[in-house]
């Protein structure tokens, strides 16, 4: 279509354009990843060596280089407070995300048997998660009030002897907080979970079911151990929470009674403010720091850091 | 009826999508050790008809037999049949081995008898060395074994292929064509086959079922299906390139189209002669060239429009007035596009049809 | 293995064309469906407690709350205890309720939610189609930046706020939003655009678009479904949000969230449940609504953005 | 000027208070003030305030408790020297007791100023209860642990107590003023002698808070103003809480020794401490807002806002030259034991908020479970010993 | 070098994806209107070679010239090169016109310019009554003819194509082929396109360059490649069924493998007559049967294995001792397994391979 070459040309390098340095190609993928990049640096690593650097100190109200080895984690680990915190998460985070992603999947897979209003079903299980933890927080801990909650209209129907009052016993108050968590972030887990099960081939059922294979053992031995990848990303997901509790236990119990249902990021926020003593919440918060990353690092290198797509 | 059952039997299979009649009463015998393939273009209801006898869809109407047992409600595991998913569908996590014998296992069966059966399937199938590793460190034609070898060990009378090679690429799929032949060869069980790829219904069928909206246009063997298409549709749907069909009229046993005047004593006709519109069909390589015109029953001349060589074979497309003419020629041939070319038409092996009901005069 | 003598059928040796016919009869009460639906129904109810709890309260006169039971539908229904959220309820010396937070909600919001989905998508999208070396590194960094606790930040934040002069404005505001919100949406975007056929993206670059022209004119219109469920997650999150709202503004403009908090927890001689659970469901009401809008696309998005097999 | 304050005080009473302060400064001064109140207590108020003023973006106006909170801000420069107006209106001399401007003073210089006298060793008693009990109301602590009994058998709630570690490190703080001799208190607080805060003097205190735990098992209420309320409604028969509970008795139009009793000093030691809430200016850098500063500190010191403030919060004034004929009986119980001198240094003045925080982590740990005194003393004591 | 250039010129290119080298010192000349076809199995390299061209992938060594133009590190849009992807890589959310002119707005070509090409384009593809739909809304084959239009508005110099007709149904992609070589027919511009189907690479052709590991082992015309393969790797891709590779040992003249001795004096020897081991290749279709055995070299009895009727041929699947021999016959052979069957060989339409260095001989 397009006339022949302008017919005087000598050699074919003549018009050669160089290879482009190295740091220029790419440009402007690199310059749009500035904030990225910037964020990751400066907020995140920044902030995070900040904060590491100064559990190593003495700081009190405001952050200072009064240097003390590690004397807050010394500090830090013969604390009661921080023991039960531990604990509390570790109680918590197990339970949560056991449970979380057995209810969210249940959920998901109830759904996905081609029942009826779906949508009604799906936007009330997933409802709760557009709120935040204030409220839902405030929700629970009233309906596990025993004066007027639960505990009361099953006394008032007459069954004087039923008890119900997890909140206000050190030993379970951190399952009422767990009923509370549970009820807020199974329905974003059924969400994806269900996300997970519509992407399984059609066949796959058709093949148990030609099998003779039960609906729930499918489930169980065939369709969970494919949706490995959607597991993790709903644990990632979990886990990233978890360690964040904070708000819910606030607003449900703040932390009572006494200390039996305080949590490691409530110390931070204690420790930093309220105690004014920075450097034993910056110790704390390296603490999780350091157990997240223990976890983490090597996922994420597996997720991202290994595998190159085409 | 007789003792003597049909290994599968349908009997005015209605099934709909709520508003949507996908099949409609279709009727269906398949004999003992009978290679089945169900042929037609997407979306005319294979796949749908196949789940029906599977039991994988339940139907709206009608009935279906499997050795003579009224499985018409049964649950699929219970009818004696086996399946093969184009996708294969195999369990991802499970080796091998564990993918073969996991429905037994669910049967219940005894640890002997399941290891004999794995063994013997994985002899017939050759897939022996395969049985520790899972399905994604197999390719794609191994896969298809494993898929075949769930099947085997259940010990079903009937099997069921959806499109079972069409994810493989070309040569692999003339090979596991040709394996997949054997083995029925060798096992001799009712098999059905969906497909929608010519050759493979061609080399495989004992009888081919051309389906159109859910309907069965002809059910006969690859032969007659080939040199002897029911209707306008069959013909035109098999074979590649297609035959070619040319309207006309036919007059005391000649069929005229423009300048083309074809003598129709050799034609076999299914009611006797016809006068009238009419269609006549003719394959490629039924249109004669070189040395073979003095077979022909007319000539013609055409001029080449387009060649295309395939190396075994040369396909010619070439005008005769405004008439298109694809013709198959020797892979030797040496024509090219702007020739003139002197055909000849051989009528006995040629197909009428009545334009009006479509159907084989 | 197979038997190639033709089997007689069981029973009857005449078979005629009889036994069951037609669609297979299912009830519509079918033990199966009585354990599904009656499950469903269950946890339904288990997660439409509290906000039924909060409505009902919320309409509720206090002499009747104290009656006790929180269950039993209002006698009377009033709506004196919204009026008093929204307009009336004290904190400090200021009684004007929650309606003052809900405007300085909006206005944190919008421009929050569009930059920092702004900023993340451009992000995933260079992370999926014009990867570089070390984006990767970057990449995981942030992940693993996701996982910080929000109040460990707390101290940087206010150093690097006040290092760009702009601790205190709404601007300051909406950049840690977008700081917070990068990671996972960073992730939402890149995995989608990594599902999108890369032969688009190399068809456009044959047609001679850049980076931004890529991006704009064919990753954009093609990415619905991940933008919404970005938005829905942006502004369940920053509407929610309460710490960075109070922290990183002043009372001019203190989120509603701020302003809920401080109904809820100034407490006036008795708890105004009834007033809280209002002010509760008023906060909420923006985020639920929007769910119960999207719902369907948000699924969706999902199975595109977070799930990738 | 605009004057942003940001502040805590957003319960019932403490909100009117408050006004009366906005009032003056709207009425009296040509400045604005721009209410930022935060709800929720020092927890949820002072990180966001500490971080405004990091940040580079103060308000013009902060309560704060005095002590040794803003000690580090000061420090740093970032809150206002008041010094000059101090001096030209003389606080030192007006300023009761001076403990108070001590408070606000870091190296000779003044920052802050001081709104009112808070003490926290009260005994509140409801009339209501021990009527229906039968019994005559109590006059001290020891008294009130006797009668406990008769008023759980009436189906009263001996001790109200709101489930909150600062209420329960109040408490503590309480009985340990009540029940330990002021010089044994001062060998511990102030000089950090874990001997003593080992010793029988404490174990007294560690017993007391042990037969409190007992009396407030039935309470279950968790704010200390709806703890309050069983007690204005004869729910409970008692509450230790400090004198800002007065703020809700008014409120309830209730009388002073007539329909309930107030026991400073848990009734055994006429002796109360003067923490209490102060204001800081931080420094802005604009010569207006610097002004309406001045303005402002001077309004809030004043004799006339003094008398308004303190009358509705329930808290002593800080000037010695005010007329309180207005104020209630108890009020008047404090003014007397102040007039006395009888005074000591407060919590926040003694302990920096991180040894508080740990004694208070101390304390919920030990109401909330069944540890034993002796455990509860030992701990106590190492914190003493670490404490700065 | 001389004034005329080639029109697609790659020099010694090499790519590593990491520690891959997918292409290895590929040197490759495309004349101008020259139709080229690359063909492989998957993973050979053939996208990754057209992506280099098209400037998508940075290249590890090497240079790339088209039209005279060393584009090595040229934009993909500035290289006068057009591409046609599998899926089509239509913007979804555009309209078919916008779809055209997109590249062209990119370019910031006048409006005129813009409705000029785009008509132009659309006229050619026959496609103007859809230029106001949605990709959504259209057939495989139109979305294909969008596809290429969207590379003719913009008036380059070389269509490059991925495999444009792998996600067609046969039927279809028969068509479209037909078209695509009228296309080249009526441009005459450079097309390069990349396939795994031997049917489209031998039909549209100018020449194929058969690649196998990032190497290319042989590029010539389709007549050429099929009937004088270079090596035992083309002899064994190209052809399907497959071509019958016999190993022996060739004595004098005579290749000799069992009981079969073939006189290879009618073979055209490329360096001159050859002793000692050789594969000797022969297609199904050059093995006689019938009455064209008298044209035979040698003869010999085989037995029938397996029969696979297409219609138009017959493929038959035979044993002759240890041997397996492939055949095509007539469709209307009447041959079936187990039948004893005398067939010739055509020893000049033979090939014959070094079993060493797999060259032919
Ligand atoms: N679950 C379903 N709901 C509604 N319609 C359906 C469903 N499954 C199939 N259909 C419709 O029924 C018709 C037949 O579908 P079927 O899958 O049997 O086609 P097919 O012949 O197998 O085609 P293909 O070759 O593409 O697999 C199609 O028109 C299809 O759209
Ligand atoms: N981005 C990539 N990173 C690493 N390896 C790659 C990448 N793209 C392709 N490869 C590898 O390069 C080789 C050639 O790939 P290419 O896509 O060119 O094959 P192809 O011949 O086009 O195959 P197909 O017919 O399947 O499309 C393959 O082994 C492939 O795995
Ligand atoms: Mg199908
Ligand atoms: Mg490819």
């Amino acid at each position: 279509m397009t006339p022949a070459p302008p017919t005087c040309r000598s050699g074919h390098s003549s018009a050669a354009r160089p290879r482009p340095p190295r740091a220029l190609r790419n440009l402007n993928a690199k310059i749009a990843s500035v904030p990225m990049i910037l964020t990751a640096l400066v907020v995140f690593m920044g902030g995070t060596a900040w904060t590491v650097a100064h559990s190593f100190t003495k700081s009190r109200l405001l952050p200072k280089w009064k240097f003390v080895g590690f004397d807050q984690y010394e500090r830090l680990w013969s604390s009661n407070r921080w023991l039960i915190s531990v604990e509390n998460l570790l109680i918590y985070g197990l339970c949560s995300l056991v449970l979380t992603m057995a209810i969210g999947f249940t959920l998901a897979a109830l759904l996905d048997r081609k029942i009826r209003f779906e949508g009604a079903f799906r936007t009330i299980f997933l409802y709760p998660f557009a709120l935040s933890f204030v409220v839902t927080g405030l929700a629970w801990q009233w309906i596990l009030n025993p004066d007027f909650g639960i505990q009361n209209v099953v006394r008032s129907w007459g069954w004087e002897s039923f008890a119900f009052d997890p909140l206000n016993n050190p030993e379970t108050v951190i399952f009422g907080v767990l009923i509370a968590g549970l009820w807020q972030g199974s329905g974003f887990v059924m969400v994806i979970m269900l996300a997970g099960l519509r992407g399984i081939d059609e066949d796959i059922w058709k093949a148990a079911r030609v099998d003779g294979i039960g609906v729930t053992k499918t489930y169980v031995r065939v369709i969970i151990p494919m949706m490995r990848p959607v597991f993790v990303t709903a644990l990632v997901i979990i886990a990233s929470g978890i360690i964040k509790l904070y708000d819910l236990v606030v607003a449900q119990t703040n932390g009572g009674p006494g200390i039996s249902s305080e949590v490691p990021a409530k110390y931070v926020i204690n420790y930093m403010f309220e105690a004014q003593n920075l450097g034993q919440g910056f110790a704390a918060s390296t603490m999780m720091l350091l157990s997240v990353i223990i976890i983490l690092v090597p996922w994420a290198y597996l997720e991202f850091g290994g595998k190159k797509r085409g | 009826m007789t003792l003597m059952t049909h290994s599968v039997e349908i009997r005015d299979l209605d099934l709909h999508f709520g508003e949507l009649q996908v099949l409609h009463q279709l009727n269906l015998d398949i004999e003992q050790g009978e290679f089945l393939v169900l042929l037609g273009s997407s979306g005319c209801g294979k796949s749908t008809l196949l789940n029906c006898i599977a039991g994988l869809l339940d139907i709206s109407d009608g009935q279906i037999f499997i050795q003579g047992q009224n499985v018409t409600w049964a649950e699929p595991s219970e009818r004696g049949i086996g399946m093969v998913f184009q996708s294969y569908a195999l369990y991802p996590q499970m080796t091998v081995e564990r993918n073969l014998s996991f429905g037994l296992k669910n049967a219940r069966l005894p640890k002997p008898e399941i290891a004999k059966r794995v063994a013997r399937a994985a002899e017939v199938l050759q897939i022996e060395p395969l049985l520790k590793r899972k399905p994604a460190a197999l390719s794609g034609g191994q896969r298809q074994r494993v898929a075949i070898g769930r099947t085997l060990v259940r010990d079903v009378d009937v099997f069921l292929f959806d499109e079972p090679l069409s994810n493989l690429d070309a040569k692999l799929r003339a090979d596991l064509r040709v394996e997949l032949k054997r083995l029925h060869q060798q096992l001799a069980n009712t098999m059905i086959y969906v497909t929608h790829d010519q050759v493979e219904a061609m080399t495989l069928a004992d009888r081919i079922a051309i389906m159109k909206g859910g309907r069965i246009m002809q059910l006969s063997s690859p032969d007659e299906i080939y040199n002897r298409p029911q209707n306008l549709y069959v013909a035109g749907f098999i074979g590649s390139p297609a035959m070619n069909l040319i309207e006309g009229v036919l007059i005391d046993g000649v069929f005229h189209a423009g300048s083309l005047a074809l003598p129709m004593q050799r034609y076999d006709y299914r009611n006797g002669p016809h006068h009238g519109a009419a269609v006549i069909g003719i394959r490629p390589e039924h249109i004669l060239t070189g040395e073979q015109i003095t077979r022909a029953d007319a000539t013609a001349e055409v001029l080449v429009d387009l060649v295309e060589g395939l190396g075994s074979d040369t396909l010619v497309y070439a005008t005769h007035g405004a008439q298109n003419l694809r013709l198959r020629m020797d892979g030797a041939s040496r024509v090219s596009a702007g020739d003139r070319l002197r055909i000849g038409f051989d009528t006995a092996r040629a197909s009428l049809f009545d334009p009006n009901t479509e159907a084989r005069l | 293995m197979v038997d190639l003598t033709p089997q007689t059928p069981k029973g009857s040796p005449v078979r005629i064309l009889d036994g069951p016919r037609g669609a297979k009869p299912k009830t519509r009460v079918s033990r199966r469906n009585v354990m599904l639906y009656g499950t469903l129904l269950l946890i339904a109810l288990y997660y439409l407690l509290p906000l039924y709890v909060m409505v009902v309260t919320s309409l509720k006169g206090m002499p009747e709350i104290r009656l006790g039971n929180i269950f039993s539908p209002p006698v009377e229904i009033t709506f004196q205890p919204w009026i008093k959220a929204w307009s009336e309820a004290c904190t400090g010396i200021n009684c004007d309720g929650l309606s003052r937070g809900f405007g300085n909600s909006i206005k944190i919001l919008v421009p929050s939610v569009a930059l920092s989905i702004a900023i993340a998508s451009v992000n995933g999208y260079a992370l999926a189609n014009w990867r570089f070396k070390g984006s990767e590194t970057f990449f995981t960094i942030l992940i693993i930046g996701a996982f910080i606790p929000y109040q460990t930040m707390l101290y940087p934040i206010v150093i690097i706020l006040r290092e760009l002069k702009l601790m205190g404005s709404l601007w300051g505001l909406v950049l840690v939003h977008s700081i917070f919100g990068m990671p996972i949406l960073t992730l939402l975007f890149r995995n989608y655009f990594s599902s999108l056929p890369e032969e688009l993206f190399k068809a456009a670059r044959v047609d001679g678009a850049g980076f931004w022209g890529i991006y704009l004119r064919v990753m954009v219109p093609m990415s619905i479904p991940i933008f919404v469920v970005a938005m829905i997650l942006q502004v369940t999150g920053i509407w929610n949000d309460f710490l960075f709202g109070v922290i990183y503004t002043k009372p001019e403009t203190y989120p509603m969230t701020v302003q809920l908090n401080n109904i809820v927890n100034s407490v006036q001689g008795v708890k105004e449940y009834n007033v809280n659970m209002a002010a509760t469901l008023l906060t909420g009401l923006v985020p639920l609504v929007i769910y119960l809008v999207s719902g369907k696309l948000f699924v969706r998005g999902i199975a595109a953005g977070a799930v990738k097999g | 000027a605009d004057l942003e304050v940001t502040h805590w005080w957003t319960s019932g009473g403490e909100a009117a208070a408050v006004t009366k302060f906005a009032d003056a400064v709207n009425g009296q001064t040509a400045h604005n003030w721009v209410d930022g109140a935060i709800a929720g207590s020092g927890t949820t108020a002072r990180p966001i305030i500490i971080s405004r003023i990091l940040g580079g973006d103060p308000m013009a106006a902060t309560q704060l408790t005095h002590g040794r909170q803003a000690e580090e801000l000061i420090e740093a420069g970032l809150m206002t020297d008041l010094t000059e107006l101090a001096e030209k209106e003389g606080w030192r001399d007006i300023v009761n007791p001076p403990s108070l401007l001590d408070s606000c003073t870091y190296e000779g210089r003044i920052y802050c100023v001081p709104v009112n006298i808070h003490s926290t060793q009260w005994l509140w008693l409801s009339h209501e209860a021990f009527d229906k009990a039968g019994m005559s109301v109590p006059q001290d602590w020891y008294e009130f642990v006797a009668a406990a009994p008769k008023l759980a058998e009436a189906g009263i709630v001996p001790l109200a107590m709101g489930q909150q570690g600062w209420q329960q490190r109040i408490a503590f703080g309480a009985l340990t003023v009540g029940l330990v001799d002021p010089d044994s208190w001062r060998k511990v607080s102030l000089e950090r002698d874990a001997g003593v805060a080992a010793g029988p003097q404490y174990a007294k205190v560690f017993d007391a808070v042990v037969d409190a735990r007992e009396l407030a098992r039935n309470s279950n209420v968790q704010d200390w103003n709806l703890a309050t309320n069983m007690v204005i409604t004869g729910k409970a028969g008692g509450q230790i809480m400090g004198d800002w509970a007065q703020g809700e008795f008014t409120l309830a139009e209730q009388v002073a020794g007539q329909d309930y009793t107030c026991l400073p000093g848990m009734g055994l030691n006429q002796i109360i401490d003067t923490s209490g809430d102060a204001f800081y200016f931080p420094v802005i850098d604009d010569a207006e807002v610097r002004q309406a500063q001045m303005d402002m500190a001077s309004v809030l010191i004043s004799k006339e806002v003094q008398v308004a403030f303190n009358l509705t919060k329930g808290s002593l004034p800080v000037r010695g030259d005010v007329d309180l004929s207005a104020a209630n009986d108890c009020m008047k119980k404090g003014l007397a034991i102040l007039a006395d001198g009888n005074v000591l240094p407060s919590m926040d003045q003694a302990f920096s908020a991180d040894t508080q925080a740990q004694i208070q982590d101390l304390m919920a740990e030990f109401w909330a479970s069944d540890m034993a005194a002796a455990d509860a003393q030992a701990r106590y004591a190492e914190i003493i010993a670490d404490a700065d």
